[in-house]
């Protein structure tokens, strides 16, 4: 009989699979084969959701380097890789529609799939490494293949911090695995073979470079306002890199089981950092006059208060921060989306356009509503994450959730204040009349849309998968 | 068998979702029905409920939702119905109800009509979710989302309505429209999520201390569990900030004038009889934990009193019809806040009552006069308007003494009680509350001289001739709702009149009642203070009108102004916040262009490298000679040093 | 034995200096000689008969005549003048060389025999032809056969070097190939100075004088 | 006898010489020269330390080093050559073509 | 008495066949076509490697230790050889454009390999020397062979600092032979390997020794402050002589050090600490350096420079971990830089190569090597799931393990200037261009395809399963006996 286990290895390895095969089908089916693969893809997450996630597959891979296969998809990593899959589908579904002759554009989200998928569900640090770089290599592509001009330096800055980060995770995996002694490189051995001592807080604090500049972290941020302002206007990269924000899941996932005392004893320093980066990215959010821009700092504040709940080791926090980080794909994501129709519509990604909502009354009212759904109104997924990273930060530490606090403010100010000089007011004279959604266009932005509604308000489902997961991973911390 | 909570806010609910998605399904004025249907369902609902209620609150618990509370728990989506909140779910659906019947007509020419009802429909499901919820978190929702709703309300005309004209002036002004309204409702949203923060911090800081948000839960656990009184107090004042916030109070007010750019009814719905309370409903909600923490609740009673003053002192030269009702809801929330903050909780909720009942009137009979005058509200254009529409003057009449507390109507009983609370607890607030119900008789009274008496001034600017009264769809709830401001005062008449404090012992059955110490004879000098000085600052007011002085209130510009609050806000906060932003979004990219430009430059480094590299092989002989002399010249050295 | 290798030395270092110091090319030969028959000699005192003649019949023979050939046949006597590119070359020549033979000193005085000296001298034989030629023919007859092969390499490298090959055609396309030819006489380029800058604006023309279209 | 030692020592002062001679020296040829010197006090230390050893390693191994010499000499004389027939030039600093 | 010299050619196998190819280009040369030629010396490397398969495991050895086929000699043997592969296979389509098709390229191209062969093979000092030479004066004739102004000097320099470096060298092994008195790599660590055996005082010797050793080295591999000679004659040679100098000749020297440190001075005292100074200076200047260069020939110039450091740290390892690391290491090395060098052989107009700004829009032109150009780089810089990323690991592993951590996370950091670096070209190939082409249109030929498919290939395969060859060079047996018996 067919091995369950094997699942996830099949979901990851799937939109590979489609990727390469783009290259060989024949232009006109491409869309559809890319679509067929996306959604085979979330069929077989959604199949891993409905027998209750998949057990530890190990397998040797490089037994002379004690690096192991091994794909696990259940719990958090589970509710990430449905979002994952869920997110590239709405994003090869408005590359299909967007992009002239998307062949290759479809094939590299179908690729970096794969990649986050991998970065996912693997369960040996090595195996992580491996595909947190590999997702680093369509999303470059993508950049450099459908940047604007300026792509260049974006694309060295995002690359070179990525890998300034991820270089030092390597060095800090390589001392986790000698100096604990373990004999190889997967989770569950790595756990029985705790680094300890100050040796652990040096370790962490590499590992804790890598995820920084992926979640990313202030002052590791820089590159991210970059990446997305030139990165193609539709958005469709924008939405892979949001997803590609895994530094909260690697630091859940690896960095407190592995290095609890070192979490524990940073946890002041990094919680202050994390609140301070989720108020200073909301400030410049504030300030800023692109689109793209704008989405990049919000994204960024959005990780902040990711970093508060996992830096925080409280069990609420945590939960939060982990549904925060799986569902704010959702609406950032769309958001990308929506803005990259504007732009198709106006030719504009400027915040000051005003008056969008007169003619498109139903892209407006979504983009408001996933905006609602950014800054955290209750009754959207983003508030149960928002909230619960908050209230668990305040049992650690009341001041740094009061400054983290303040962000919620500063969120209301900067999407309110872009969506309002963009959609509402007056349509200057001789302003571009503006068509409202076609076709699919309702999916791209009503789907996310509903997942994020209803996720607000019926968490249960979501809880279920992580909840067990953080209660276990935070154990190991001995009940703090 | 009972009607289930959830229908409450369900019935709404579906009306929003139904509107929102398929509003092509809804010709014509039907969706306006079906909201207004759905509205009245949910009253019916609520009125069952009221009926059918026990001693005991009724709780039901529909789903878990936010993670891990209570005790490991997920915290849950649940409704919870006590005498408070059946209360207040009446009041919600009741003048919801009218409100909506109201609308059909008043927005009957409006493009987005049926918009408007999805969200007028979103917002008393929010409303009705706040007041049901039986956990702090799940009031937030309602808290929440009454804020979107009363966002998206008061910037609901967010392009202006004349920006599609084709004259130019007209565009001008309509443009001009648009960015007032959508500042108007951002401003809204803003400065109600301040306040969010403290409610959310105070649920926090409670969470942290009783391991429960669940207000059950919490009211007995707070006699059970022994903490610090300096952590309930702060729980409290940050509850209260959440408070201020929502109802508009000191220093949080300055976005509710400005919400009067939002359709009347939504000016008469969300920011007089529901929204805005929703403050006074938390506080009183939290009774259990004020009464632990003397402290804030002295807090709230001066936000309150002080408040009270300051909307009414700003009410006294608006030249806006609805901004003299809003700084007037200002200054009565502020009695409200008094209220419970001198824990007269039932006062204040019976205030909220009543002032539901006669601001609701007033808004909307300044709507219908709006309406008749094409969208004119400055008061100055008014005049003599009894003469063309002499129901909703009478219906005006009866808002403005109820308002001023003449007795019998409703305002003189509710205003009178807070009245009495305070003067047994705080004199000085006492007479604080005695000069603003002056004042505020004396702003009402220029409003309804103003408007309604006197000669008719606007013709000439309006371009409307002969203003038209109200249709019946707009009398029906003018008359229902001037009934209630005229009759509402009876449910609650104090012992010293012969009254059995009906609405009371009611409430008392939820929230404890404060015990009545004053002798018989200083609460007939207190009611008879009282009730003069409604009489004096309507007298003050009609002496103006006759000296034709009415035009200019008392104050001046440092009343029209609203006491330049809004200026030193934004003095002090919008602009430096947005500079902040700006030499922010510089730093960060010069931070990064520093560092860029380090490594594509890269000149002094690069420099060095090519005269290092130089293209002559002896140079780099050099540097192997050289390499070699220090790795030999180091080892002899250590060598020597090392003695051998 | 002491006067000798004194004697030795200080002549071998002498040479030494001249060849890098004199500033006529066919003396610092010349000093270079010196150096090399002192070396024999130092050789000779140390035991190693057959390699002091080696080294005077092949290094200051043989090697140094081709040098002096070279010299001469180049017109490299003439010492080149005119600022020296480098700066401080001297300075940190001289810097280099002191710590290095002062290092190498402090390394030398620091030696110390593994066995009397007068005992090994004694199981070396004398360095006579016929024990190094037996220590060549057994211990060292795989270095032995591969320095055959080193030599070899020496004599095809300078055949090809001196009198470069003609290159085959490649069976590149017919207007490939044209274009492909290089051109007559602009192999050679007189001068010398900098011909890449001359031409840097005209990019069909790099400075191997290939003219591409 | 003499001290090896000594003969380690002259060799290192030679080996300094000629360290010095590749550095000044602007001529290809005499730059070459000094690196003979080098190479002579290589052999001077190999056959010192083969006495002080007592071994004829040391003195087979100075037989291969000045066959490698020689070959050397072969091979590099022949790129001073090629290079003088085009350049006319053994000046080495006039190579300076590539950098940076 | 005579005694009888040890003579077994069956460990000689592998080199003797690379010789008969190098002396039948020799002398056939004069009567067939270079081509052929080639073709021949194709099929005796691959004879040369199969001979190489066939010694694995015996453990041969012969001329008194002298000569050691072990399986360190073969790996790291068959390493070359297929670097020597990928270079014929490329020169058979860009020696005449390079103008040097003649037989004698192939005569010296196959004595380098031979002098590689020996250095790996060799069991003592005089012996790597002798191979070493031979690779050096082949490495010098074949960079200046080509008859243009650039190649000679790159050759004179190349030829120059070379012989200095010989010396060097050659001085170094003196010392060592004064400290042990032997030049036997098993000899001289018997010596070493407990001090007690060599007389104490000899140690500064013996140190001094192994330090010119090191120095004599680092100028084969290149490393700070003894490279400077590389970007010269890497860029001036001719692009396939590059390709072979910056493959071949670097593993060979690579190997000899191996053999040298990892063998017989393995326990020695010193170095490793000079090592690591080295190892970091040339970490940061190659890196540094590669990031500032403008011309892609160039570039992979220093990055052979910055390689050079990674490489080197697999030295400071273990003898079990970095040698088994070094000889995972150098095949992707080899297998990478050869596909990338011989896409820019193939495509370059002149063989100053290209600039980096040239070639933007690559993709568009020549899919198929612009996208194996990618992948090459991508390796290079280390990112999975290429080959480059494990040997960088195992680089970093090797020097972390044996406590040079600093020097690991010094790595990690110059690795983002290697990504920068790698980077802009590879992303540059796929921006849209509408400048007319600057590349040779007619580059894209059967050998030179199948060269970087190889590369590519290899990358690609030792990336997602290294064990394909890590499998082979994991066993630390063979890399504790690198000194030999």
């Amino acid at each position: 009989m067919f091995d369950p286990q094997w699942l996830p290895t099949i979901m990851i390895f799937l939109p590979l699979l489609g990727s390469l095969l783009l290259f060989l089908a024949p232009n006109r089916w491409r869309d559809e084969l890319a679509g067929f693969v996306a959604v085979l893809t979330l069929g077989l997450g959604l199949m891993i959701w409905y027998t209750g996630g998949s057990g530890l597959l190990g397998l040797n891979w490089i037994p002379a380097l004690g690096i192991t296969y091994s794909v696990e998809l259940s719990g958090v990593s589970l509710a990430l890789a449905l979002v994952t899959a869920f997110m590239s589908f709405i994003a090869v579904l408005y590359a299909a529609r967007r992009i002239p002759n998307p062949g290759t554009m479809l094939a590299l989200i179908l690729a970096m799939e794969t990649g986050l998928l991998g970065i996912f569900a693997a369960r040996d640090l090595i195996l992580f490494y491996v595909f947190f770089e590999d997702a680093l290599l369509p999303s470059l592509l993508m950049l450099a293949i459908y940047g604007k001009a300026h792509r260049m330096r974006a694309l060295v800055k995002f690359a070179a911090y990525t890998l300034f980060g991820s270089l030092l995770m390597l060095v800090s995996i390589i001392g986790v695995r000698y100096l604990g002694g373990s004999p190889t490189f997967a989770l569950v051995d790595l756990k029985q073979n705790l680094v300890t001592g100050p040796a652990q807080t040096w370790l962490y604090l590499g590992f804790l470079t890598a995820m920084a500049v992926k979640l990313p972290l202030w002052p590791l941020h820089a590159w991210l306002p970059d990446f997305h302002e030139q990165n193609h206007d539709s958005g469709v990269p924008d939405v892979m890199g949001t997803l590609y924000k895994v530094g909260g899941y690697g630091l859940f996932t690896f960095a407190i089981p592995l290095f609890p005392d070192a979490s524990l004893e940073l946890r002041p320093i990094l919680m202050g950092l994390a609140a301070f980066t989720a108020l200073y990215s909301a400030w410049v959010a504030f300030g800023q006059k692109d689109w793209k821009r704008l989405l990049a700092y919000a994204g960024l504040s959005h990780m902040g208060f990711v970093a508060l709940g996992v830096f925080s080791l409280n069990e609420t926090a945590v939960i939060g921060a982990m549904y925060l980080l799986a569902f704010q794909n959702l609406y950032t994501g769309a958001l990308f989306l929506s803005v990259g129709m504007v732009q198709e519509r106006i030719g504009s990604l400027d915040t000051r356009v005003g008056g969008l909502m007169t003619g498109a009354g139903a892209l407006g009212g979504m983009t408001m509503a996933l905006w609602f759904a950014s800054i955290a109104v209750p009754g959207m997924a983003g508030f149960i994450g928002e909230f619960s990273v908050l209230l668990g930060a305040y049992q650690v530490s009341p001041w740094v959730a009061f400054a983290a606090g303040l962000t919620t403010i500063a969120a209301a100010a900067y999407a309110l204040t872009a969506f309002q000089t963009t959609f509402w007011q007056a349509r200057p004279l001789g302003g571009i009349a503006v068509r409202d959604l076609v076709h699919t266009e309702w999916l791209i932005l009503g789907l996310p849309l509903v997942i994020a509604i209803f996720f607000g308000v019926y968490s249960a489902p979501a809880l279920n998968l992580m909840q067990p997961a953080v209660k276990s991973v935070l154990a190991a911390l001995g009940g703090s | 068998m009972l009607p289930l909570l959830y229908l409450l806010p369900l019935l709404p609910l579906i009306g929003f979702a139904l509107l929102m998605v398929f509003p092509r399904l809804f010709p014509g004025k039907s969706g306006g029905w079906l909201a207004t249907g759905l509205i009245g369902a949910a009253f019916v609902v609520a009125v069952l409920r009221y009926l059918g209620q026990g001693d005991t609150p009724a709780q039901e618990t529909l789903w878990t939702w936010l993670p891990n509370m209570a005790l490991n728990a997920n915290l849950s989506v649940g409704f919870y119905l006590d005498q408070l909140s059946a209360l207040m779910a009446l009041i919600i659906t009741g003048i919801g109800f009218l409100i909506h019947l109201y609308s059909i007509s008043y927005m009957g020419h409006d493009a987005r009509f049926t918009r408007f009802f999805a969200f007028l429909n979103f917002f008393v499901a929010m409303m009705l979710i706040l007041v049901l919820a039986d956990s702090y978190p799940l009031m937030f929702v309602g808290w929440e989302g009454v804020g979107t709703a009363s966002y998206l309300l008061i910037g609901f005309w967010f392009s202006g309505r004349g920006s599609e004209s084709s004259d130019k002036d007209l565009r001008a002004a309509g443009e001009q429209e648009g960015v007032n309204n959508s500042n108007a409702a951002r401003k809204a949203f803003i400065m109600n999520r301040i306040g969010d923060l403290g409610f959310m911090l105070g649920m926090f800081l409670l969470y942290k201390l009783y391991g429960t948000l669940s207000i059950p839960e919490l009211a007995t656990r707070v006699e059970g569990v022994n903490v610090a009184t300096a952590g309930v107090e702060l729980a409290c004042l940050f509850l209260l900030v959440g408070a201020i916030g929502k109802s508009g109070q000191l220093p949080l007010t300055t976005w509710l004038p400005d919400a009067m750019a939002g359709p009347t009814p939504v000016s008469a719905l969300i920011h007089a009889a529901t929204m805005v309370t929703a403050g006074v409903y938390l506080i009183t909600r939290s009774h259990f934990l004020y009464e632990l923490a003397p402290n804030a609740s002295l807090w709230v009673a001066w936000v309150g009193g002080l408040t009270a003053l300051y909307g009414a002192l700003a009410a006294l030269n608006q030249h806006d019809i609805k901004k003299i009702l809003a700084f007037s809801t200002v200054s009565q929330l502020g009695y409200m806040f008094l209220a419970v903050g001198v824990g007269a909780y039932s006062a204040g909720v019976f205030h909220l009552l009543s002032h539901a009942f006669f601001k609701a009137l007033l808004f909307l009979a300044a709507g219908a006069v709006i309406h008749a005058l094409h969208n004119e509200q400055d008061v100055r254009r008014m005049g003599g308007m009894r003469k063309f529409m002499p129901f909703t003057h009478i219906v005006s009449a009866v808002g403005v003494l109820a308002i001023s507390g003449i007795p019998i109507w409703s305002g003189f009983f509710s205003k009178d009680a807070i009245l009495a609370a305070a003067f047994e607890t705080q004199p000085l607030l006492y007479l604080i509350g005695l000069i603003v119900a002056l004042l505020t008789a004396f702003y009402m009274g220029r409003w309804y001289f103003l408007v309604w008496r006197g000669q008719y001034r606007g013709a000439e600017a309006t371009g409307v001739a002969h203003p038209h009264e109200a249709d019946t769809i707009t009398k029906i709830p003018l008359g229902i709702l001037a009934a209630g401001a005229t009759l509402i005062g009876f449910l609650n008449i104090p012992t010293f009149l012969g009254g059995g404090h009906a609405f009371d012992s009611y409430l008392g059955r939820a929230i404890p009642q404060e015990a009545h110490e004053i002798l018989p004879s200083t609460e007939w000098s207190l009611t008879i203070f009282a009730v003069l000085a409604g009489v004096v600052g309507l007298g003050w007011a009609y002496l103006q009108h006759r000296a034709k002085k009415l035009d200019n209130g008392p104050l001046g510009q440092f009343s029209s102004s609203a006491l330049y609050l809004d200026n030193v806000y934004d003095g002090l906060v919008a602009a430096p916040s947005r500079g902040i932003a700006g030499a922010l979004d510089t730093v960060d990219r010069g931070t990064d262009g520093l560092i860029g430009s380090i490594a594509s430059n890269a000149a002094a480094p690069g420099g060095l490298f090519t005269l290092w590299q130089s293209g002559f092989v002896r140079a780099y002989a050099v540097s192997m000679l050289l390499g070699t002399a220090a790795i030999i010249g180091y080892w002899a050295l250590k060598m020597v040093g090392s003695g051998a | 034995m002491m006067i000798a290798f004194i004697l030795l030395g200080a002549l071998t270092l002498v040479g030494g200096v001249i060849t890098i110091a004199a500033r006529n090319a066919v003396h610092a030969a010349l000093g270079l000689v010196g150096t090399l028959i002192s070396v024999a000699g130092l050789f000779a005192t140390l035991n190693a008969s057959f390699l002091a003649a080696t080294q005077v019949i092949v290094y200051a023979g043989a090697i140094m005549v081709l040098f002096l050939f070279v010299i001469m046949l180049l017109n490299a006597n003439q010492p080149i003048s005119g600022r020296d590119p480098i700066p401080f070359v001297r300075e940190l020549a001289g810097l280099g060389g002191v710590v290095l033979a002062g290092a190498f000193t402090i390394l030398a005085v620091s030696y110390k025999d593994p066995r009397p000296v007068a005992e090994a001298t004694l199981a070396l034989g004398g360095g006579s032809a016929s024990v190094i030629g037996e220590t060549l023919l057994t211990r060292f007859l795989l270095p032995f056969e591969a320095v055959s092969i080193l030599l070899l390499v020496a004599i095809v490298g300078a055949v090809a070097l001196v009198q470069r090959p003609v290159p085959q055609p490649d069976d590149v396309p017919d207007s490939e190939a044209e274009l492909l030819t290089p051109p007559v006489g602009s192999a050679i380029s007189r001068g010398g100075s900098q011909p890449v800058l001359q031409h840097q604006s005209l990019q069909h023309r790099n400075d191997e004088g290939e003219v591409r279209a | 006898m003499v001290p090896t030692s000594y003969y380690i020592a002259l060799s290192g002062i030679l080996f300094a010489l000629g360290m010095i001679g590749v550095l000044t020296r602007r001529t290809a040829i005499m730059v070459f020269l000094s690196v003979e010197l080098m190479l002579n006090a290589a052999n001077i230390a190999l056959v010192a330390f083969a006495r002080s050893w007592g071994d004829l390693t040391g003195q087979t191994a100075v037989f291969i080093v000045m066959t490698l010499a020689a070959a050397e000499v072969a091979i590099g004389l022949a790129i001073i050559v090629a290079i003088f027939r085009k350049r006319e030039t053994t000046n080495v600093d006039d190579l300076a073509a590539m950098k940076g | 008495m005579l005694q009888a010299p040890d003579v077994a050619l069956l460990p000689l196998l592998p080199i003797l066949l690379v010789l008969a190819g190098a002396l039948l280009s020799t002398l056939l040369g004069f009567w067939v076509s270079r081509r052929t030629l080639t073709v021949i010396n194709i099929v005796t490397v691959i004879l040369s490697g199969a001979g190489m398969i066939f010694l694995w495991n015996q453990g041969l050895s012969s001329f008194a230790g002298g000569l050691q086929a072990d399986n360190a000699a073969i790996l790291l043997g068959l390493t070359i050889l297929v670097g020597t592969l990928m270079t014929l296979l490329v020169s058979l389509d860009t020696a005449w454009r390079a103008r040097v098709s003649f037989p004698e390229f192939d005569a010296m191209l196959m004595y380098a390999v031979t002098g590689c062969l020996l250095i790996v093979f060799s069991g003592d000092l005089i012996v790597m020397l002798i191979g070493l030479e031979i690779m050096s004066l082949s490495g010098y004739v074949l960079a200046t062979l080509q008859d243009s102004r650039r190649a000679e000097e790159s050759g004179l320099k190349y030829f120059l600092l070379g012989a200095a470096g010989s010396a060097i060298l050659i001085y170094g092994i003196a010392f060592v032979y004064g400290a042990t008195g032997s030049l036997n790599y098993a000899a001289i660590a018997a010596k070493v390997g407990s001090v007690s055996n060599l007389t104490p005082e000899n140690t500064g010797i013996l140190v001094g020794g192994s330090l010119l050793l090191l120095a004599g080295f680092a100028f084969k591999i290149a490393l700070v402050p003894f490279h400077q000679w590389t970007p010269d004659v890497y860029s001036g040679a001719p692009t396939t002589v590059s390709l072979f100098l910056s493959t071949v000749v670097k593993v060979a020297a690579f190997a000899g050090m191996l053999r040298v440190f990892g063998g017989a001075l393995a326990d020695a005292p010193g170095w490793a600490g000079v090592l690591q100074i080295l190892t970091a200076a040339t970490l940061i200047i190659g890196n540094t350096a590669a990031l500032l260069q403008l011309n892609f020939k160039r570039m992979m110039a220093y990055s052979a420079v910055a390689h050079t450091g990674f490489l080197a740290m697999c030295l400071l390892g273990t003898q079990a971990l970095g040698g088994a690391a070094l000889g995972y290491y150098l095949l992707v090395y080899t297998l990478m830089t050869a596909a990338a060098l011989a896409v820019v052989a193939a495509l370059q107009r002149t063989e100053t190569g290209f600039e980096i700004n040239d070639m933007r829009g690559l993709y568009y032109r020549h899919p198929g090597y612009a996208i194996a150009l990618s992948v090459c780089l991508a390796s290079l810089a280390g990112l999975p799931p290429f080959a480059g990323f494990f040997g960088k690991y195992l680089a970093f592993q090797a020097a972390f393990q044996n406590g040079y951590v600093w020097l690991s996370v010094l790595a990690a950091v110059t690795s983002v200037a290697a990504l920068v670096y790698y980077l802009r070209p590879a992303m540059l190939m796929f921006m849209p261009d509408r400048t007319p082409a600057k590349e040779y249109t007619r580059g894209e030929r059967f050998p030179t395809t199948l060269t970087i498919g190889l590369g590519v290939a290899g990358v690609t395969v030792l990336g997602i399963l290294p064990n394909v060859w890590y499998g082979w060079v994991a066993n630390p047996a063979i890399w504790q006996l690198l000194a030999g018996r």
